[in-house]
């Protein structure tokens, strides 16, 4: 299994051959289109995530000290982002989680490409996986 | 006739660039730009005039006085009020309506009964909500009709004997829907309620007569009448002002204080405690001196030929659902492109250059009432012009391309 | 050290003429000038970022945005917040008095007391009154020494269990006192009652840090630090500021709305509703930089030797009556000379272009006190200069000598 | 008796000789100071006028036909304006106060040497002149 930063070295490395923003975008889009189905029980209140003007659930389970995470949206650039994110942290044990140093968006320059709206919605992702991954952490 | 490229040189942001292409500002219903002639009067005022007013004896403070008591007189002509203390001014739309809410807490009782409509401004709902929480009255909704015009029999018929007051919008910020206030005044004054109109968007349309009109209060924003954020009016009729209380304590709106006795001021200054935004409020009548200067029924047409243009080539485009489209519109086109979310559109118009709002425009009900998670809005101001609608048509024809 | 000459070219006011001679503006307690660095953000803002905030998706909503949150930061860290949503913006130091005030009304009930002293502003009186009559609570009031300060004896000794509020300016307007907060909210704290310290002239004068002082609530306005109208903070500890309930109702401050349920946004939101002062806010934050570009080490030692010097040489003028004339004060000199009534000497004075406030200052229970109409007060700023002193102190004998 | 026109035409006459505002000033320093003794029984709250910073009373008795007016104030400007005041208007019958156009404050520049707050103090007192002779008038 590859390292956190492993991973966002490798979605920079790949972001890197995308020559303009609509590309990336488009990229956004395909991922989001492609987010494995997310199970529809879990589609309940207390699993959005509150800031994004598109609604996020996340969902996380913790098996074998490792916690996996699904999520959904109904807006389709919020699913590419998520699943980026997923990619990152899922399957990951809950201390490498909150631990890991988030450097990859700004670095694929989505920064730059997502309003201060999404890219609220964005921190409170990450800051929702991580409690999640604190909370895991301190049931142990 | 109005020369939008020479009025759009008054407007120095609408040059800008924007994700590495010219901005094309679609978002006037949140917020409109502001010209020179109002920037460089704000200027003016620090670099030359700035003094606290009211109190002082020296010519600075006189010459400040003068010119927001200017503005009053200014705002007071535009809108036709009948004297200069019937206008308040307030730090915009939404703290003018709660001076209102919080004044007739005292006022209103179990029994009364309250009126709002399914198409108003979180705003507009809000203070309501917590009147009625506080006193025990009751809210009731006016319901809208699927085309998103207020369905005025059920207005009717929601006007008992117990209704005290209706809170209606002039013009809907989601829909763009111009509603019938003068019927929905009559119609309340015949029932012996009052009424209050939420003119945050109406205000910069078209040129009203409040007096003509007979409302009882009207409230409204500089910041979408091309002046300055932080400053609005609210208008009242003498009588009604009168008979309410004070709404905040403080200086200006008291003439004498003692520990045990407090005697307020006269109107307006019972409602302006402390010192207010002076430069906003003189940077407001420098934003009606001018739109007036350019026309409002130039403005009014001109903007009508905008909506007509870009309505009918938004209705080529497949799967577009336009929400609200009747004829008693300002410029606001509410719309989704088939199941796209909002946000999805917006993201990728704004790497265009577009500026268009996305989501519930603080108006949850209406998107409640559509059953959808919002809409994009395109809102026209007069310096936009056909050739910025046709660059945003194809950059939405492009988003949807994009998301398939 | 600080260039005054310097300085003062960053103020394009202070090269006014007013009848016919050279400004000298000695008013800067009832509000302070604004440099070029201030007026330029704003026009600025106008002209490149407007756009309203926080719900946009589009780039120019977010440049506003980050620029509107920055001044929130610049606020926090200047003023020694814990978190950015401590700051809350208002419109200026009356409001955030009202939105504590009415916050208080289910939190208060008859049994409690409050505290205020005798040398208060208005705005930090009527707002108490207003809450004791509707809550039945009782008001008690520290009257103030001869000298003008605090009787701090009486203030421990009014300070019963049943004491829920302590309401203390950080700095008297009107005589320039500056009392010892630190001991009061101590004291306070022992006592389980919560202050509110209003700071409307403490704030500009020296560096304060609100987490060591552990004061509940801290109110300021922009206008008299340098900044613009019409906008101001309040600071709250968190945990205060989430048992309050919100004051106004309307856009920004929910975060769901259905008419069977609303439900509120979180701090700061929670009390800001509505679009606030966008520019007024960026200019509040452009001016704290400013004014710690200077140093307010240096603002603070240059405004004691400005003080230092024309109370010395005001002495030296035949029945001059200076009020509060303590070692413990910020550049504010409020006196009289012989019976003059304070408003012929100040239109004399105006005649000379000296500019100073005249009358009550919104603190009429000080002049009842000393039972006096008024006094002549004048402020001195970090841009005023000795020879400006020197001006004032000729046109004052020379009022004197026509007043006979 | 001259008309009310007359006396301002007078007024402004006499105020062309003067060179600069110091010297109007104290013209009015000196007129208040010889403004005659206010009967102490009218110092009273109801006879006070809004809209000044310094206090003003004015009292008015109807005899004959004809208005008279006293006044007094705290402020020794305030007094010399009042007793111009006094002199324009003390003595006429109620309608010819009604009537009155009061152009000789403009005339004699003090406008521009009264500030906004003085100037409304000036016209709260022409307010409450003309008030009082249109309840005389309505008395008879
Ligand atoms: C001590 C004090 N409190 C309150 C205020 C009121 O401030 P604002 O008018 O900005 O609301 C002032 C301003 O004069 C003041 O000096
Ligand atoms: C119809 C309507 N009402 C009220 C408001 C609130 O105005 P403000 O935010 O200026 O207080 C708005 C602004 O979006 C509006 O469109």
């Amino acid at each position: 299994m590859q390292s956190i930063q492993q991973i966002q070295d490798q979605i920079i490395d790949e972001f890197e051959f995308f020559q303009d923003w609509s590309e990336k975008y488009q990229y956004l889009i395909d991922l989001g289109k492609n987010l494995p189905n997310f199970n529809d029980n879990n589609r309940i209140d207390s699993n959005l995530i509150k800031g994004c003007q598109s609604k996020v659930w996340l969902n996380s389970s913790f098996d074998d000290n490792i916690v996996k995470f699904e999520a959904d949206s109904d807006a389709i650039i919020s699913k590419g982002i998520i699943s980026l994110l997923i990619r990152v942290f899922s399957g990951h044990k809950p201390e490498e989680i909150i631990a890991a140093d988030i450097n990859f968006i700004e670095k694929i320059g989505l920064n730059s490409h997502l309003s201060q709206t999404r890219a609220n919605g964005l921190l409170s992702m990450i800051k929702q996986i991580k409690i999640y991954a604190l909370a895991y952490q301190a049931k142990k | 006739m109005l020369d939008v490229y020479k009025i759009r040189e008054d407007f120095p942001i609408l040059g800008k660039k924007v994700n590495n292409t010219d901005l094309i500002y679609f978002d006037n219903a949140a917020t409109s730009q502001t010209p020179n002639q109002v920037i460089d009067v704000i200027s003016d005022y620090y670099k030359q005039h700035n003094s606290n007013i009211h109190r002082g004896l020296h010519s600075l403070s006189a010459d400040a006085t003068n010119k927001y008591e200017r503005s009053r007189t200014i705002i007071k002509n535009h809108f036709g009020a009948l004297h200069e203390h019937e206008i308040i001014f307030t730090s915009g739309t939404t703290h003018g309506i709660n001076i209102i809410s919080s004044g007739l807490e005292k006022l209103i009782s179990e029994n009364d009964e309250l009126i709002v409509s399914e198409m108003e401004h979180h705003s507009n709902i809000v203070p309501w909500q917590m009147l009625c929480e506080k006193t025990g009255s009751k809210l009731k909704v006016i319901p809208i009709n699927d085309n998103g015009t207020l369905n005025m029999n059920e207005y009717k018929s929601l006007l008992t004997p117990s209704v005290k007051f209706v809170f209606i919008n002039h013009v809907s910020n989601s829909l763009g829907i111009i509603n019938p206030i003068k019927e929905i005044i009559n119609l309340a004054h015949t029932n012996n309620s009052k009424v209050l109109i939420d003119g945050a968007q109406g205000a910069a349309h078209f040129k009203i007569n409040l007096s003509e009109l007979d409302v009882d209060y009207y409230v409204a924003s500089a910041h979408k009448l091309c002046g300055p954020t932080g400053v609005g009016f609210l208008y009242g009729k003498s009588v009604l002002l009168n008979s309410l209380p004070p709404y905040q304590g403080g200086g200006e709106m008291i003439s004498n204080v003692t520990f045990n006795k407090t005697e307020y001021a006269d109107l307006p200054h019972k409602f302006e405690a402390g010192t207010p935004n002076i430069s906003g409020v003189i940077g407001f009548g420098a934003a009606i001196e001018y739109m007036n200067s350019i026309g409002f029924n130039h403005i009014e047409s001109y903007e009508k030929e905008l909506l007509d243009y870009a309505t009918e080539n938004l209705k080529k485009i497949k799967n577009i659902k336009i929400y609200g489209d009747v004829d008693d519109k300002i410029s606001v086109i509410s719309f989704n492109l088939g199941n796209h979310h909002p946000s999805d559109i917006g993201s990728i118009l704004d790497q265009y250059g577009v500026a268009v709002r996305t989501g519930q425009h603080c108006t949850q009900p209406i998107m409640d009432h559509f059953n959808i998670p919002g809409t994009v809005r395109a809102s026209f101001s007069f310096y936009n012009t056909k050739s910025e609608i046709d660059l945003f048509i194809d950059a939405l024809k492009k988003a949807s391309n994009m998301l398939g």
